[in-house]
């Protein structure tokens, strides 16, 4: 058993570890598996936030995430056709920069999580559940229909981005930069929980009329809550386009939705880095079962069955004392 | 090395599942190929990172396998990108048949236009004047209806577009009921096409359906039942094609698998043999050798199972497509070639690939 | 002694859920250094009341005025940021964090949220202090970091009111404070009222008589949300109206 | 003749004690009063009787069957009726529906409960979150004598009733001891218990302290036990 | 349009409405009524699905079929909330979520497996095939109504169950606090392993009705699921008139979206692009109508506070 401090430590180390592996062994694939989990965790980290600290279920965070990726992906698709999108008093080039395009994404997905939270916290429970969920889905049928950056084709942006002058293109470069943005959320996420902001938060979750006799407003602690979380969310969905130079409606879908909340209540919610740590083992459950056996899915439900029974802190419950 | 990402799992793996049998029936006796073959879900996400896993770690030197036009969308770029080469057994978007076409990339089954346009010219030739048409709202769904409209010259009595993944058709099939048309033609892919072609035949409309080969399939034919018995449909294939190649594809197919091959493993099946022939007159560590093999190959000894094949300068099929009529042999449903349809059809991209 | 002051004044309040009136005319008021109690049958409308003083429920009519402002239009939140602290008949705590991180809750500035995002949730030197003394005051010092939601009932009630009292409140409003305590902790809480209401005027509702004698300084009872009556310890012991209503006969 | 025996009955929170060896005997048609300062374990024992707590050791016989691995539901259909601290009646049922819920057939039904609490009465369609703190302590009562129970359990039962109700309760109470029912009452009021139990316990830090009968109390005995 | 068709039309989002609350009756009972969170609910409409289809290949008969898409989901439904479901209730709500989205993947895949991966088929009888003629030279189809029918029938006995039988009321007070429940003597792991079961086969019954004139396919019970989930919240959660109202309104605004929002986007812009845009709007409608609903009252149309 360890504190929880060290085992965030102990993990990030590893994912780091498990990316240099790939790279002396010569096996790429290793450091984009270890990107891919990087960026899904900030995912998480980040639904975890409003999840596990603000017991807010929001099941249309594909809806940040995608908005993120697409806004991402619209600035690379101009910067790279060269032609520009009229915006009436400007003329915007996009831009092949991921500083900006982060920029671009974080702002977006802020605005959307402002506007959809200020209307979804005046609900609460499963209906806060299906509102944001009835959010995502609006998105997702646009972007299926919005044929002028693919529909239901996607987006494709050909190559990454450009930040500074690193070679982006190159895997572990471009795991290091998402590493870099994981170790900054994880630095202000494990602030934002630590303050007193946060614990007035986890003070919602579970008793708001109790919050308000304390003279605190509980509907924007947690739009607040709720925007941070967009935001980052945001970020994670501009780094997804990077990897994958693609953008698609799939990652404004419900089941994306479905899977950063798998991943938080896998990992352990409540815990900062516990949506790391069900990214890890989602992932590599889905790879390495994945590789043995055609009928994969099958047995990764069983295992995900079987964590959820015996392991009721989820997976970083396993190894961290209270 | 071949990549082989298909989708394996969830709604729509039959298309992958018979995609990769097709393929591996074609290359079982070729020991220089090695297949890795990688679930996609489906998801676009996913196939890329599969694409970029093969490509990385596996070292492969082709792809191919995917079936759905958006997963192509994601993937083709990401692979001719890494210098890789990439061949589609199915989906052909129009996208990478036009303007972002590749000289690497390759399409072994047809531009997604294709089928439509032979429907478009068969509903001409049979004479229909007033047609109703109908596909889902998504880009390939207006690809679809838009093909129809170039081959067809009667006119258009109501383009309707429904929502992905629809299953409940009663109140398009009220409108069309109610309408002057004189045809259906419907683009309905999997699931949404069986759920209309059943309550199409249950509300007892009395109007000729035509669609493409898609909702006609010998996997999907099963499920639709009796409902689908003489509905025209327009394909590249069919299993009574008469050649010596394609015999012996549905003899060893079904002797490998137990089943009738369906068009996805026709186009696997096809894919596998233009890779055998290309490697036979060139080294795949060559790549631009190899890119002229395969471009060459229908000339060089590649024989497709649908009979003439050649690929235009933007690397589609030039191909016959036919059209067929659902019959029951033996009792079991399948199709019979009934007409000639396009001949030698190539697509309308040409002129917008710049390679 | 400090001049005599209303700091809560309710005049005409009118309340009705459907067709039960659970407030029907109602005035008083609470003044400075005193402790004002509620008394009445169950069901009578004292919680409501309060409800209604806190903000949490809108009257239907009538008037309440804090420190001489009208805040019939101010919000739950705004009325406790004005002093006007209230304290749950059923605890409501924060079950799963500590004693002593329930009571920083209460101490913590709430008004900045910019403040609250740059501040860690840990009490400086003076905050400790004062938190200590409220875990004193309500002999909860030993259980400090007990995790909420194991205390027994008991200290949970106790934990209601800490809370409350770590509010630093103008005037207070505590709804059966002494329910779930054991003698012992009610003869101590009858003291520390006694001695705080000094400095915050209180409004006491409770069943616990000897509390009630103990403190009061007006006693109102209230009979199907009507006031019945009004007055000293004296007036409304010997009352008939409340004996037979509320009492049950003389204690 | 005993109805309900507990031999060194010992229970624990996630592994630390909160009650140990404890020894407790309810005699058919006597009234036990359970009494001890906050926190001092009176909930414990009467949750580990109820088969709420499972972490427990020691024996405990209800009826002469030995419950120690009955689960709760099993036990209170032996029939033992408690009426829990903090009410816990439930919210989204109307107290007509709370009384029916868990009610069997026997000598108390929905007339007698309306008839002793009338107040509920008039609530009679009225949700459970709605009633004010008193109703719903004489609906959580009420509900509990509805399963006709062979022991009752009250557990702070006068807990924010008003002086009037608290009377008649105690009232209720002694008719139901006149009747034959064992009664186990958790109460800070020694003097209303006086007349009514039989029998005494004094819980101090999850030990029994003191158990006699009243008349064997002293004032040394309530200071050290109940005052301090 | 003329006026018969947008009777006819609003006939069929009548019916479409009916259909959804099948859908949703056994997702009613559990999610509703329960209280737990079920994301396999549209794993046993697809079990139901195929279980009929199996049965009806096998002997012929659409009403054998239909009894098997009752018994085995209910079955299985037991299986599982023995195995897994009955551990979680104490639990939080959130870990339900990740228990039945592990159970869809065990279940789709299982299915594949056995069936393999292509769509089954599954028709109506023949009995009731083909239309029958309303007043108003309406033509109906026979099967449709027969599941406005049943769906009646299944509204009724379940608003009957939940609110006026002591089995609804226990559930209820589970629901509220499970400890009390228990302690005032009821076994109500039981209670809740029946309903579970219940809602299993409905679901598995509205899996075959409407399999019948739909693709049996895997994967056919995710989007089911979805819209289950928007009928019952808009409805209001616990509330079975607010599911049954909540499907009708969804029914009828989607029929009516898909025919009038291209026409009315072809009025003020060009064709094509009123096409696209009409149905893009359409195909959210439902969303629309659930956000405004939740906006407007935040507990659904029926809810309680
Ligand atoms: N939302 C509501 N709808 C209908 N009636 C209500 C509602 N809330 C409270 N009541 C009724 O109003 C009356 C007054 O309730 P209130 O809680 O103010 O009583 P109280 O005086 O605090 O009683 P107690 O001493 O028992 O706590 C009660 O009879 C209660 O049933
Ligand atoms: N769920 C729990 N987890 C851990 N400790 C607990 C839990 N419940 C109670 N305790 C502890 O057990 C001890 C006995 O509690 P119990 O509730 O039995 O007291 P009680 O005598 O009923 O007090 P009160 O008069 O306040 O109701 C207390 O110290 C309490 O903190
Ligand atoms: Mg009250
Ligand atoms: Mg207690």
């Amino acid at each position: 058993m360890l504190t929880e401090k060290k085992f965030n430590l102990i993990i990030v180390i590893g994912i780091f570890a498990f990316s240099l592996i790939g790279y002396v062994m010569n096996e790429p694939y290793f450091i984009t598996l270890a990107t891919k989990i990087v960026i899904l965790g900030i995912a998480g980290c980040a639904l975890n936030l409003i999840l596990g600290f603000g017991g807010m279920v929001s099941f249309g965070h594909a809806m940040f995430f995608g908005i993120g990726s697409y806004v991402a992906a619209i600035s690379a698709f101009h910067s790279m056709n060269g032609d520009s999108i009229d915006l009436i008093f400007f003329n915007f080039n996009g831009s092949n920069q991921m500083l900006f395009n982060w920029f671009l994404a974080v702002i977006f997905s802020m605005f959307f999580a402002l506007v959809v939270g200020s209307i979804s916290i005046r609900t609460s429970g499963v209906y806060f559940i299906m509102i944001t969920l009835a959010f995502a889905q609006m998105t997702y049928y646009f972007s299926i229909g919005w044929t002028k950056y693919g529909g239901e084709d996607g987006l494709s942006t050909y190559v990454r981005n450009d930040l500074f002058s690193i070679n982006t293109m190159l895997p572990l470069n471009f795991f290091i930069i998402c590493f870099a943005c994981l170790c900054v959320v994880g630095f202000i996420l494990n602030w934002i929980i630590n303050s007193n902001f946060g614990n007035f938060l986890k003070g919602c979750k579970e008793n708001e009329e109790k919050m308000i006799s304390l003279g605190l407003n509980p509907y924007t602690l947690k739009l607040t809550a709720f925007v941070i979380s967009g935001a980052i969310t945001g970020l994670a969905g501009a780094l997804y386009v990077d990897l994958n130079r693609f953008v698609s409606p799939t990652s404004l879908s419900w089941q994306t939705s479905g899977e950063l909340i798998v991943l938080v209540i896998l990992g352990g919610s409540a815990r900062l880095f516990g949506p790391l740590v069900g990214a890890i083992v989602f992932i590599l459950l889905e790879q390495f079962i994945g590789e043995v056996t055609e009928n994969w899915q099958f047995w990764l439900g069983l295992i995900l069955v079987l964590i959820v029974l015996y392991f009721p802190k989820g997976v970083s419950g396993l190894f961290i004392k209270d | 090395k071949v990549g082989m990402i298909t989708t394996l799992s969830g709604g729509g793996s039959g298309l992958g599942i018979d995609i990769r049998d097709g393929f591996a029936l074609a290359v079982k006796d070729e020991p220089n190929i090695e297949i890795i073959s990688g679930d996609d879900q489906r998801k676009p996400d996913i196939a890329v990172q599969l694409a970029d896993k093969m490509i990385q770690s596996d070292k492969v030197d082709i792809i191919t396998g995917i079936v759905w036009s958006n997963l192509a969308m994601a993937v083709v770029p990401a692979v001719v990108n890494q210098g890789k080469f990439y061949l589609s057994p199915n989906a052909g978007p129009s996208l990478l048949a036009g303007k972002k076409c590749h000289k690497n990339y390759f399409n072994i089954a047809w531009q997604n236009d294709n089928l439509h346009e032979a429907a478009g010219g068969y509903a001409s030739s049979a004479g229909f004047k007033n047609s109703f048409i109908i596909a889902p709202n998504y880009p390939a769904g207006k690809d679809a209806l838009t093909g129809y409209k170039r081959y067809f010259k009667g006119s258009i009595e109501n383009e309707v577009y429904t929502k992905l993944g629809q299953t409940d058709y009663a109140a398009e099939i009220a409108k069309i009921r109610a309408s002057n048309a004189d045809s259906v033609y419907f683009f309905l892919p999997g699931g949404m096409g069986i759920a209309f072609i059943k309550q199409f035949s249950q509300a007892q409309v009395d109007l000729p359906l035509v669609g493409p080969a898609f909702s006609f399939d010998q996997g999907i034919l099963k499920a639709v039942g009796k409902a689908a018995l003489g509905v025209k449909n327009t394909s590249q294939w069919s299993k009574d094609i008469e050649n010596v190649e394609n015999e012996k594809f549905v003899k060893d197919f079904r002797s490998a698998y137990g089943r009738l091959p369906s068009l996805y493993a026709s186009q696997g099946y096809d894919t596998g043999k233009i890779i055998v022939s290309a490697m036979a007159n060139a080294s795949i560590k060559n790549t631009d050798a190899f890119r002229e093999a395969l471009k060459n190959a229908p000339s060089q000894g590649f024989k497709s199972t649908r009979g003439k094949f050649s690929f235009s300068s933007n690397h589609h099929p030039i191909q016959d497509i036919y059209v067929r009529e659902v019959i029951e042999e033996n009792g079991t449903l399948t199709n019979k070639l009934i007409s000639p349809g396009l001949k030698d059809h190539s697509n309308v991209y040409v002129d917008q690939c710049k390679m | 002694m400090a001049k005599k002051k209303e700091i809560l004044k309710l005049s005409g309040i009118n309340k009705c859920f459907g067709n039960v009136v659970v407030a029907k005319d109602i005035s008083l008021a609470v003044i400075s250094n005193q402790l004002h109690a509620l008394i009445g049958p169950n069901g009578a409308g004292k919680t409501t009341l309060i409800k209604m003083i806190s903000g949490e429920l809108k009257p239907d009519q009538g008037a309440i005025t804090l420190l001489d402002r009208k805040v019939n239009h101010l919000s739950e939140i705004a009325r406790v940021h004005q002093g006007c602290i209230r304290s749950f008949q059923v605890s409501s705590i924060i079950g799963s964090m500590t004693v002593f991180e329930n009571i920083l809750l209460a101490v913590k500035q709430k008004r900045n949220i910019l403040k609250m995002l740059f501040k860690k949730f840990q009490c400086n030197s003076s905050e400790s202090s004062f938190v200590y003394q409220t875990l004193n005051q309500l002999s909860l010092e030993t259980m400090e970091t007990k995790v909420a939601s194991t205390l027994s009932h008991g200290d949970k009630r106790k934990l209601e009111l800490a809370m409350a009292l770590a509010m630093g409140p103008k005037i207070l409003l505590l709804d059966e404070p002494f329910a779930g305590l054991d003698q012992a902790e009610s003869s101590k809480l009858i003291e520390l009222l006694k001695s705080i209401k000094k400095n915050m005027p209180i409004l006491l509702i409770e069943h616990d008589m000897q509390a009630v004698f103990a403190l009061a300084d007006i006693i109102s009872v209230l009979n199907e949300g009507e006031i019945i009556e009004s007055g000293s310890v004296e007036k409304i012991r010997r009352s008939k109206l409340v004996q037979n209503a509320y009492l049950g006969g003389d204690l | 003749m005993s109805l309900l025996e507990a031999k060194k009955l010992s229970a624990f929170y996630s592994g630390s004690i909160a009650l140990s060896e404890v020894d407790f005997l309810v005699n058919e048609g006597s009234v036990i009063a359970l009494m001890g300062r906050n926190g001092m374990g009176k909930t414990t024992l009467i949750h580990c009787v109820c088969g709420i707590i499972s972490e427990k050791s020691g024996l405990i016989k209800f009826n002469s069957v030995n419950i120690h691995d009955l689960i709760d539901f099993q036990i209170a259909k032996l029939g033992i009726g408690l009426v829990p601290e903090g009410r816990r009646i439930f919210l989204n049922l109307t107290v007509h529906e709370n009384l029916l819920v868990s009610a069997k057939k026997g000598e108390w039904d929905q007339k007698k409960i309306y008839d002793l609490f009338p107040r509920l009465l008039d609530r009679k369609y009225q949700l459970g979150n709605s009633l004010s703190g008193g109703e719903q302590q004489m609906l959580s009562i009420g509900r509990a004598l509805m399963t006709n129970p062979k022991l009752l359990i009250l557990d702070e039962a006068t807990e924010g009733l008003s002086p009037l109700i608290q009377k008649e309760i105690w009232n209720v109470l002694a008719t139901l001891k006149k009747s034959g029912l064992s009664i186990i009452i958790v109460d800070k009021s020694l003097e209303k218990l006086s007349t009514l139990a039989d029998h005494f316990y004094f819980l101090v830090k999850g030990k029994i302290a003191w158990s006699g009968k009243y008349d064997q109390l002293n004032d040394k005995l309530i200071k050290s036990h109940l005052l301090i | 349009m003329s006026l018969q068709l947008f009777i006819e039309q609003l006939l069929n989002g009548i019916q479409f409405g009916f259909m959804l609350f099948l859908m949703s009756a056994g997702l009613t009972l559990i999610f509703g009524v329960m209280g737990l969170i079920n994301l396999a609910h549209g794993s046993f409409f697809m079990i139901g699905a195929f279980s009929a289809s199996f049965v009806a290949g096998l002997t012929g008969n659409f009403f054998l079929a239909i009894l098997a898409s009752l018994i085995l989901p209910a079955l299985i439904g037991i299986m599982v909330e023995f195995s897994v479901i009955r551990k979680l209730y104490e639990r939080d709500h959130l870990d339900q979520v990740l228990a039945t989205f592990a159970l869809i993947l065990i279940f789709s895949e299982a299915t594949r497996y056995i069936f393999g991966a292509f769509p089954l088929f599954l028709d109506i009888p023949n009995l009731l095939q083909g239309n029958i003629l309303l007043p108003g030279e309406i033509v109906y189809s026979k099967y449709r109504l027969i599941i406005i029918i049943i769906g009646l029938f299944i509204a009724l006995g379940l608003y009957f169950l939940i609110n006026r039988t002591l089995l609804g009321i226990q559930i209820k007070a589970g629901q509220n606090d499970r400890q009390m429940i228990r302690v005032l003597g009821i076994n109500i792991s039981r209670l809740y392993t029946i309903v579970f079961a219940m809602g299993a086969a409905l679901a598995g019954l509205a899996g075959a009705l409407i399999g019948a004139i739909q693709s049996v396919e895997v994967g056919m019970g995710e989007p089911v699921l979805i819209l289950a989930f928007v009928v019952i919240v808009i409805g209001g959660i616990g509330s079975i008139k607010g599911a049954l109202i909540g499907a009708l309104l969804i029914g009828v605004l989607d029929t009516m979206a898909r025919l009038f929002l291209p026409i009315f986007f072809e009025l003020i812009m060009e064709t094509s692009q009123a096409l696209s845009l009409g149905s893009s709007l359409a195909s959210m409608s439902a969303y629309v109508l659930m956000a405004l609903v939740l906006i407007f009252r935040p507990t659904g149309l029926f809810g309680k506070k």
